[in-house]
C-alpha cells in the first residue's frame, strides 16, 4: 500500500526543490543568459560588472526587486491584482511535473510520470492565459486591459497548433506519458525530430508564441502599449510574472527536448547531461530567434496561427495517420 | 497508483503558491511604504487618466475565442484516438478523417466569413 | 467512514442547486450562462461517480461526461454569441431589460 | 481515510468558489472564481479515477470556456456594469426553489439503495476511452463533430455584424 505520510513529505521536498531550481535556473540564470547572448549577438558585452563576468547580475536584480515598494493603484481590484502573478508563476512551475530529466540507474528522474502527461502540460499552458487576463483586467488601466486581451488572444490562438503537435507525437509514440514518449524514441537517429519534422517546427513556433517571446511579443512590446498587461505591476509582482514566463519558456524547451530530440538519450555522456545540453540548445534557439527576427504585427501573427499552423497541423496529423496505418 | 501522482500535483500547487506568496510577503515586510495620492494614479504615460478603462471593443476578440473553444474541443477528441488508432486498423483512421474533414469545413467557413480577420 | 457514492451525489446536488439559484436570480446574461455551466458540471460529477461505483466495467459514464463537456462548450459559444449580438443591438446584457421581441 | 480527507478539501474548494461565482456582485470576480471551482471538480474526477476526464476538464472548462466568458464580459462591460444591481427581485423565491430542489435531491440520494458493483475501473482510462470511441461509440463521435460544426457556424452568424 502507498505510505501516504512519506509520499506527502517527498512531494513537499520535491516541490520546494523544483521551485528554487526554477527560480534560480529559469528566472535568474535565464535572464542573465538572455542578456549575455543578446549582447554577444549584437557584438556588445552584456552585464559585466557584478560578480565574475557579470554572473551575479540577476542575483543583484532579485535582491533589488525584493526591496522595491509595491504600488497598488487606486480603484484596483486588489484580490485579483495580487493573485494574477501567482497564477502565472504557479502555472509555469507546475508544467515541470511531467518533464523527465534523465535516468539514475534504473529510476527515471521525473517528479511524477502522469499517464496523461501531454494533456496536463497543455492544461497548464492554458492556465497562464487566465492569469494574464486577470492581471490585465484588475489593473484598471486601458493599456494593461488592451495588452491583456491582445496577449490572451495571441496565446489562445497558438494553443491549438501546440495541441496538434502534441497529438502528432502521441500518435507516433502511442502514449501520452512523457517518459513513454522518450522511451519510444530510438537512439540519436531514432528521435522524433526527423520523422515528425513538421510537428517539431509547429511546436517550436507555437511555443515561442505561447511564451510571448519575440517575434511574437507584440502585446508587451515597448513600441506598442506601454508595458502590456503588467504595466501597473511593480517590484516583486512583476518579477513573479517574469518568473512564470521564463519557467514556461524553459518548460517548453524541456518539452521540445523530451518530445522531439530524444530526451535524455545520447551515446556517451550521462543521460542528465544530454538532457541539459539539448534543453539549453533549444533555449539558445529561442534567444537567438529573439535577437534576429523583427516583431510581427498582431494580424500577421494571428493569421500565421489560424491560416498556416492550424491547417498544417491538421493535414500533418492525417499524413502521419496514413503513414502509420498503411 | 494514479492517486499518488495527483497528490504530487496538488502538493506542487500548494507549495508553489506558498513560495510565491512568501516572496510577496518578504517584499511586504521589507519594502518601504510611502503612500501619497499621485503615486497611486494609474499609469497613463504622464497624462491624468480619464474615462473608464473598460472601453469596449468590437466583436473580433469574441470570434477568436469562440473558434478557439470549438477547435480546443476538437483537439481533445484527437488525444484518445492518437493513442489507440495504431491497434484499431484502417477504419479508425477513416472515421477520424471524416471527423477532421467536417471540422476543417468549419475552419474554412470561419475563414471565408471573416471571423479570423483582424481588420 | 469510507468515501462512497453518496458523498459525490450530495456534492453534485449542492452544486446543481447553487447553479439553479444563479440562473434564477442573476440579471446579467453571462452570469446566467455561468450558472448553467455549474449545473452541467454537477451532472458530470454524477455521471462519473455512477460510472465508478455502479457500472465500472465499461467507461460509458466518462464518455458521456466528455460529450456533455463538448455540448457545454458549444452551448457557451452560441449563448455568448446571442449575448454579444443582444449587447450590440440593445446596449444591455441585463435580461430583465431585454423584453422586446423584435429589436 | 486519506481519500475522504482529500474529498472534503476538494469539495470545500469547489463549494466556496461556487458560492463566490453565484453570489459575487462584481461580475468579473465571479467569472474568475469559476476557475477554482472547475479545478476543484478536476480533483473530484481524479478521486473517481477518471483521469482523462480530469485532464479534459482543465483544458476545456478552466482553459477555454472561462476565457470565452471573460472575453465576453470584458467586451460587454462598459465600466458601469460593476455598480449595477446584479441580482433581480426573485432572490427569496430563487433561494427557496433552489434549496427545495437541493434538499429533495439529497433526500432521494440518501434513501435509494444504489446497486453497488464490485468491479473496478481500469487504471489508465485514456486508451480505453479511445477504443470505446472508435468501436461501439462511433456514431456519437461523428455526430459530435457535426454538432461542433453547427455550433461554430451558428455562433459566427449570430455574432458577426451584418455587413
Amino acid at each position: 500500500m502507498v505510505n501516504w505520510p512519506l509520499e506527502i513529505l517527498k512531494a513537499f521536498a520535491l516541490a520546494a526543490l523544483m521551485f528554487t531550481f526554477l527560480a534560480i535556473v529559469a528566472a535568474m540564470f535565464g535572464v542573465l543568459l538572455e542578456r549575455k547572448i543578446g549582447g554577444w549577438i549584437q557584438s556588445r558585452l552584456g552585464p559585466k560588472h557584478i560578480g565574475p563576468q557579470g554572473l551575479l547580475q540577476t542575483l543583484a536584480d532579485t535582491i533589488k526587486l525584493l526591496q522595491k515598494e509595491h504600488i497598488t493603484p487606486r480603484a484596483v481590484d486588489a484580490a485579483i491584482f495580487n493573485t494574477a502573478p501567482l497564477i502565472v508563476a504557479v502555472a509555469g512551475l507546475m508544467s515541470w511535473i511531467v518533464i523527465p530529466f534523465g535516468t539514475l540507474g534504473q529510476r527515471v528522474l521525473v517528479v511524477r510520470d502522469l499517464n496523461i502527461g501531454l494533456v496536463f502540460f497543455a492544461g497548464m499552458a492554458s492556465m497562464t492565459v487566465i492569469g494574464i487576463l486577470a492581471g490585465g483586467w484588475s489593473s484598471n488601466n486601458k493599456y494593461s486591459l488592451l495588452g491583456g486581451l491582445r496577449s490572451a488572444s495571441q496565446m489562445v490562438s497558438y494553443e491549438l497548433p501546440l495541441g496538434l503537435a502534441l497529438v502528432a507525437v502521441a500518435m507516433e509514440a502511442g502514449t501520452l506519458s512523457t517518459v513513454g514518449i522518450v522511451q519510444a524514441q530510438g537512439g540519436w537517429l531514432g528521435s522524433l525530430a526527423f520523422r515528425q519534422f513538421p510537428a517539431f517546427v509547429i511546436f517550436l513556433v507555437a511555443a515561442t508564441a505561447e511564451v510571448n517571446r519575440l517575434p511574437f511579443d507584440l502585446p508587451e512590446a515597448e513600441s506598442e502599449l506601454v508595458a502590456g498587461y503588467f504595466s501597473e505591476y511593480t517590484g516583486m509582482r512583476f518579477a513573479l510574472f517574469q518568473l512564470g514566463e521564463y519557467a514556461e519558456m524553459f518548460a517548453m524547451a524541456a518539452m521540445a527536448t523530451t518530445l522531439f530530440l530524444g530526451g535524455w538519450k545520447g551515446p556517451f555522456l550521462p543521460p542528465l547531461v544530454w538532457f541539459l545540453i539539448k534543453m539549453y540548445a533549444v533555449v539558445f534557439l529561442f534567444m537567438w530567434v529573439r535577437w534576429t527576427y523583427p516583431r510581427y504585427r498582431l494580424d500577421q501573427l494571428l493569421n500565421l496561427s489560424w491560416k498556416v499552423l492550424l491547417p498544417a497541423g491538421l493535414i500533418w496529423i492525417l499524413i502521419t495517420g496514413y503513414r502509420i496505418t498503411f | 497508483m494514479v492517486l499518488v501522482d495527483w497528490l504530487y500535483v496538488g502538493v506542487f500547487a500548494v507549495v508553489g503558491t506558498a513560495m510565491a506568496a512568501l516572496s510577496l510577503g518578504i517584499v511586504w515586510a521589507l519594502a518601504p511604504r510611502s503612500d501619497y495620492p499621485q503615486k497611486r494614479t494609474t499609469y497613463e504615460s504622464g497624462v491624468v487618466p480619464f474615462g473608464q478603462a473598460w472601453a469596449q471593443f468590437n466583436v473580433r476578440y469574441y470570434l477568436f475565442s469562440l473558434v478557439f473553444v470549438i477547435f480546443a474541443v476538437e483537439v481533445i477528441y484527437l488525444y484518445p484516438w492518437a493513442i489507440v488508432f495504431r491497434q484499431l486498423g484502417r477504419y479508425a483512421f477513416f472515421s477520424m478523417t471524416i471527423f477532421l474533414v467536417i471540422l476543417f469545413l468549419g475552419l474554412v467557413y470561419a475563414w471565408r466569413k471573416g471571423a479570423l480577420e483582424w481588420s | 467512514m469510507q468515501l462512497g457514492l453518496v458523498h459525490f451525489l450530495i456534492l453534485s446536488a449542492m452544486l446543481f442547486s447553487l447553479g439553479l439559484y444563479a440562473v434564477l436570480t442573476r440579471r446579467n446574461a453571462v452570469a446566467i450562462l455561468m450558472g448553467i455551466e455549474l449545473m452541467l458540471n454537477a451532472a458530470n460529477i454524477n455521471l462519473v461517480a455512477f460510472n465508478k461505483y455502479v457500472a465500472p466495467d465499461a467507461l460509458n459514464g466518462q464518455i458521456f461526461a466528455l460529450v456533455v463537456i463538448t455540448l457545454a462548450a458549444c452551448e457557451a459559444g452560441v449563448g455568448l454569441a446571442l449575448v454579444m449580438s443582444a449587447y450590440r443591438n440593445l446596449e444591455t446584457v441585463h435580461v430583465d431589460e431585454i423584453n422586446v421581441m423584435k429589436w | 481515510m486519506g481519500q475522504l480527507a482529500a474529498f472534503i478539501i476538494l469539495s470545500a474548494i469547489t463549494l466556496v468558489a461556487t458560492v463566490v461565482v453565484v453570489g459575487s456582485g462584481n461580475i468579473v470576480r465571479s467569472a474568475l472564481s469559476l476557475v477554482p471551482a472547475f479545478l476543484g471538480i478536476t480533483g473530484i474526477y481524479i478521486l473517481l479515477q477518471a483521469e482523462f476526464v480530469a485532464g479534459i476538464q482543465v483544458l476545456i472548462y478552466a482553459g477555454a470556456i472561462t476565457v470565452l466568458i471573460l472575453f465576453v464580459i470584458m467586451l460587454t462591460e462598459h465600466g458601469t456594469g460593476v455598480r449595477f444591481r446584479q441580482v433581480n427581485e426573485q432572490v427569496p423565491l430563487g433561494m427557496i426553489a433552489a434549496g427545495a430542489l437541493g434538499a429533495f435531491l439529497i433526500a432521494t440520494f440518501l434513501t435509494t439503495p444504489w446497486p453497488m458493483a464490485t468491479g473496478s475501473l481500469p487504471p489508465y482510462t485514456a486508451s480505453q476511452i479511445g477504443t470505446t470511441f472508435m468501436t461501439n461509440m462511433i456514431l456519437v463521435f461523428e455526430v459530435t463533430s457535426l454538432v461542433l460544426l453547427v455550433a461554430l457556424i451558428g455562433a459566427i452568424v449570430i455574432a458577426r455584424r451584418e455587413r
